[in-house]
């Protein structure tokens, strides 16, 4: 491959940023949410173009763009991640914004701030409000503003063990000691017995010097068998901020979602309009726009604490659509357009329940071990409430590269009994063979009574599914 | 601004000779290419025939999606490389942007075909987010087809010269 | 083949007629209705079997029934019509009832009625309803009883010229000629002027005398550019009757409709409940019970006209299960297994729009030729409010023997312009190959201006679409 | 009423074996039947190796539907007649019901192996919609096997018997 070497910068034909529909759009991504976009904006009547790397050259959903741009190599680090090559894609196929999904570049501030240089729009929040929202202790101080509720702990890290004592019996037990530094559960000491605490501390500290060589510690409450519970959120570019009701999302395994639903049969309508109200909030806080979920964990009483925002579109969008029929695709477009929302809180509806399982091409019995290669039959399941959003068909080549991700299947019914009848229906026909997927686990996971009766937290499928290794 | 004169009369032609020949290569019956507002339908042999009720002259096979067919540029991107004339290497873009053949709109080409290369010999300009990147060669030999048109979009891995390696 | 000789009859162990769930149930049908009846049933929690032809041996959606029975050759008359076989086959895998789906056995009173006998429930409408709506004339009287509109015309057949013009003058041009025993277009002449009349009747009863030996005539209003529009009612056993509003299925071709929507967008509110509490009235006067349709023709003017009744499920359900949420299907079994509707006509809402694309495995550009033999690639779209009722997929085989629907595309949306648009892309999306579909005229139609503004009257597509022959 | 004793304790074996030499005539590496609560797992060979990414032991073809294999009586039905031992010919089911090998339950069954049969012997009977119908063999010969147990539910076209032909 020959180098390229910079020249100097010469003054483009001018965009001129218009306040209305766009004409084109580039989208940054690739695989089911790819051609989720596409689909959105042929609905719209705004053309498309689509970035693809070597190993999605020849992908089918490709084809339903109106242009596409090979933009590098496989690794994404060499052609997703590319903002470079993403931004000259965008000028080459005179696209005037960009989507860019979720994962790869989609919460890069600096690459919002590249595309709108570039004047060319990027869909999804400001710079400033991805980078706020993006810091940890500044995500608090906005929470702590708003009056959300956040995980009560110490402010910033803990000097000696008699503010530590201080600080554990202002929040009560059981509290978390956590290195400052750290991460991956290194440093980490649950303490359920005061006169535990300074052993703990002691071990937390030694622990976290040898990972990190840095002793801090912080501490906070300790949530005991949270559920995950996320808002959805839609903000335009005119103060309006409304939000589309909550996800659960406690069916994970090691952090990574599995199986999302709305509504949460974990909270009551108290806990889910305080819930919902606290993320416009915060939102409103932050000056948010665009969409975004506000994610916040529930204990077992039903208070909830803010986690963090994810500034983007999320993969388990598609949950809230059923439920609110709200296309959140199209609105993101919109909003980045200019438009007004169009519709008010009380004018979004919620009907019936929505349930959604990733179905992701990983060996459930190997550890989840991801299963790349050619999908010879991929027979997904139809008829009524049934929405099947993926990429893959009879013959589609998984690349390695990538997440595996290889479609979402998702049921909508009347009530959450007649959603999980519905998902468990669908289940049994999915056919993807000859690779192996999680379909087998949400299977069981559909029958087990703790799922039946809406009773899963966040360590529920690690504790209940003992995978061989 | 126009900084180029955009005229490419014989590029067309030159595309679809490509294209017929690639369906010649491959036994396709059938091409159909689109590019929003064109768009190319190519058939050889036979047509194929209404008369016997499920049965089509062309096998699935072609109707696999060919998206580099209708990439940015309308051409069909990295033609594989057994379709090059054996013996001819390509210089592929080593980036995403807009090709020019020339320094200015004043200037003579960088290279035409029979120039000599070597691997330092700048063959190009690929323009992005209004930077300049002069595109060498990389290899040495003469300049046996200039495969884009001045002012033309170009992907990542696109062919823009084919070179006669020095023996 | 052997021959079968009938010896005595025994009695046999009884069924006990239980108004509860049924256990099993038996699938008289094959293709997408036997697949959506599977789909529902399993929901449902109640077992299936299926019965098969030769001709759909191997079938894939037989293989989500838990038992298959195998009834016969492959033309209908010797498998899905031989009621024979049909009961024995319930009987042998112990169904309790019998799922007729459409066409073949389904609106066959003395089926129901021979079920009934062997103790096995038929899902669908007494035999009676059937036999009261099923006659032309019976209806007529019972829609006179029932204060809803008829198509105006001569109560019977027309003596003499005198009498022609009475009628003629009394209903207003203008009037249609029929003959009493013909159909097939013989013995018609349509009339615009009074002094057109009586050259009009002699040519008509010479023709009907040439075609059916028979010179009875008898005369209608006739309706200019008329819509179809029906009304989907369901009835329990216990004396509750609702609708669930009407579909428009004025794209046809020859009868055949091709597309349906609801709402309709040719009548406004006011013609909409009106249209569909007649529908109501009439479903009591015929004692009706289950689900049904109530089919209309609309004038240019929205005066409506009652036709018939359809006693059976539809294959365009699905258009009102979109826009109620309500599953018809699972309602035609609570229905039949005694239970009551469980909601009420003030519960029935309608949210958005939807639209119905019929994929028949036809060339519409060789005057609809059925397209029989191995689908290569078949590709449906998915996405938001996107269903697919569809038992085919890559590599299935269309047999010549049964009629060429391979599947329905069902598009919902917020508003009837989305459903279009939302329509259109999954139109592009759809790859059937080789196999020729209705996918091409539907785009036309879908991108047609009369189409779009909602003006399609049931000549339309003929008039518009010249196809080559 | 139990107008026949239920014990069937052999035919169990005997569709397994039929099931077995299927896999092996037809290289299948894995059969899964299903019947309500029954249901049979073979595998042959190999198990499918999890140790290569992407990568089964056995051809898709092993996994389209074998409807017939969990039809009504869980007998595979009607077995091509490519299984069947050269020379000898089935007697197939006429209809859908439930097959009876004797007239009543005192009397012994109408044929058993090594019988003679002529075209208008009765074989069994199948009792449907409460009228038990008389079926004929259609062929001369002797019965050389017996493929349906007493008051099993038999559907169209599955063989009932198989006849070794008067030659």
């Amino acid at each position: 491959m020959v180098q390229a070497s910079r020249l100097h910068v010469q003054p483009r034909r001018l965009h001129h940023k218009n306040r209305c529909m766009f004409k084109r759009i580039l989208i940054a991504n690739r695989g089911e949410i790819a051609l989720r976009i596409i689909r959105a904006c042929k609905e719209l009547g705004v053309q498309t173009a689509c970035v693809y790397s070597e190993a999605d050259r020849g992908a089918s959903y490709l084809r339903l763009a109106d242009r596409t741009v090979c933009i590098g190599a496989p690794p994404p680090s060499e052609s997703y991640l590319k903002s470079d090559r993403i931004i000259a894609a965008a000028e080459i196929t005179n696209a005037d914004a960009i989507h860019p999904g979720y994962g790869f570049l989609a919460e890069n501030a600096q690459f919002a701030e590249k595309c709108r240089a570039s004047r060319i729009e990027f869909i999804g929040p400001s710079a400033e409000a991805m980078r706020a929202l993006g810091d940890k202790a500044q995500a608090r101080e906005l929470a702590k503003r708003a009056k959300v509720p956040i995980v009560p702990g110490s402010n910033g890290t803990i000097d000696d063990d008699a503010e530590a004592l201080r600080v554990a019996k202002s929040i009560g037990l059981p509290i978390i000691i956590k290195a400052a530094a750290g991460g991956g559960g290194r440093g980490m000491r649950i303490v359920r017995e005061l006169d535990k605490l300074k052993p703990a501390i002691a071990q937390a500290r030694q622990e976290a010097m040898i990972a990190f060589k840095d002793a801090s510690i912080y501490i906070e409450k300790f949530i005991e068998q949270p559920r995950h519970v996320e808002v959805q959120i839609l903000a335009d570019q005119h103060d309006n901020i409304i939000h589309l009701f909550e996800r659960d999302c406690s069916t994970q395994r090691r952090h990574q979602k599995l199986i999302e639903e709305s509504p949460s049969p974990a909270i009551d309508e108290r806990t889910r309009l305080a819930l919902c109200k606290s993320a416009v909030r915060l939102a409103e806080a932050a000056e948010y726009t665009n969409a975004g979920t506000v994610e916040f964990i529930v204990d077992a009483k039903g208070n909830y604490f803010f986690i963090e925002v994810n500034a983007r579109i999320q993969v388990e969008h598609p949950v809230t659509e059923m439920i609110t029929g709200i296309d959140l695709i199209k609105k993101q477009i919109a909003i980045a357009a200019g438009e007004t929302l169009g519709l008010s809180q009380r004018q979004v509806e919620r009907h019936g329940a929505a349930i959604e399982c990733r179905i992701n091409a990983e060996d459930p019995e190997q550890d989840f071990r991801p299963c790349a290669g050619r999908v010879e039959l991929f027979r997904p399941p139809g008829g009524p409430g049934v929405r099947i959003d993926s990429h893959v068909h009879d013959g589609y080549d998984i690349s390695p590269r990538y997440d595996s991700l290889i479609g979402k299947l998702i049921v909508h019914r009347p009530t959450r009994d007649e959603a999980i009848a519905g998902m468990r229906r669908c289940l049994d026909e999915f056919i993807v063979e000859p690779t192996h997927t999680t379909i087998p686990l949400y299977k069981q996971i559909l029958h087990h009574d703790v799922f039946v009766k809406g009773k899963i937290d966040t360590g529920f499928v690690e504790r209940t599914f003992r995978m061989q290794g | 601004m126009s900084w180029w004169s955009s005229e490419r009369p014989l590029i067309e032609l030159e595309k679809l000779r490509e294209i017929i020949q690639m369906m010649a290569d491959h036994d396709l019956s059938e091409v159909s290419l689109r590019d929003g507002e064109e768009s190319i339908k190519l058939r050889r042999g036979a047509s194929p025939g209404h008369d016997s009720v499920g049965v089509y002259a062309h096998p699935p096979t072609a109707l696999i999606p060919m998206p580099s067919a209708h990439s940015a540029a309308g051409t069909p991107a990295e033609a594989p490389t057994a379709d090059i004339e054996p013996g001819l290497l390509p210089i592929k873009s080593p980036m995403v942007g807009t090709f020019y053949a020339a320094p200015d709109p004043n200037s003579p080409p960088f290279v035409t075909v029979g120039a000599l290369v070597h691997p330092d010999t700048i063959v190009c300009v690929i323009e992005a987010m209004k930077v300049f990147n002069e595109i060498k060669a990389d290899v040495s030999g003469t300049i046996a087809k200039v495969l884009v048109g001045n002012e033309e979009p170009v992907e990542y891995g696109q062919p823009l010269f084919l070179v006669r390696p020095r023996t």
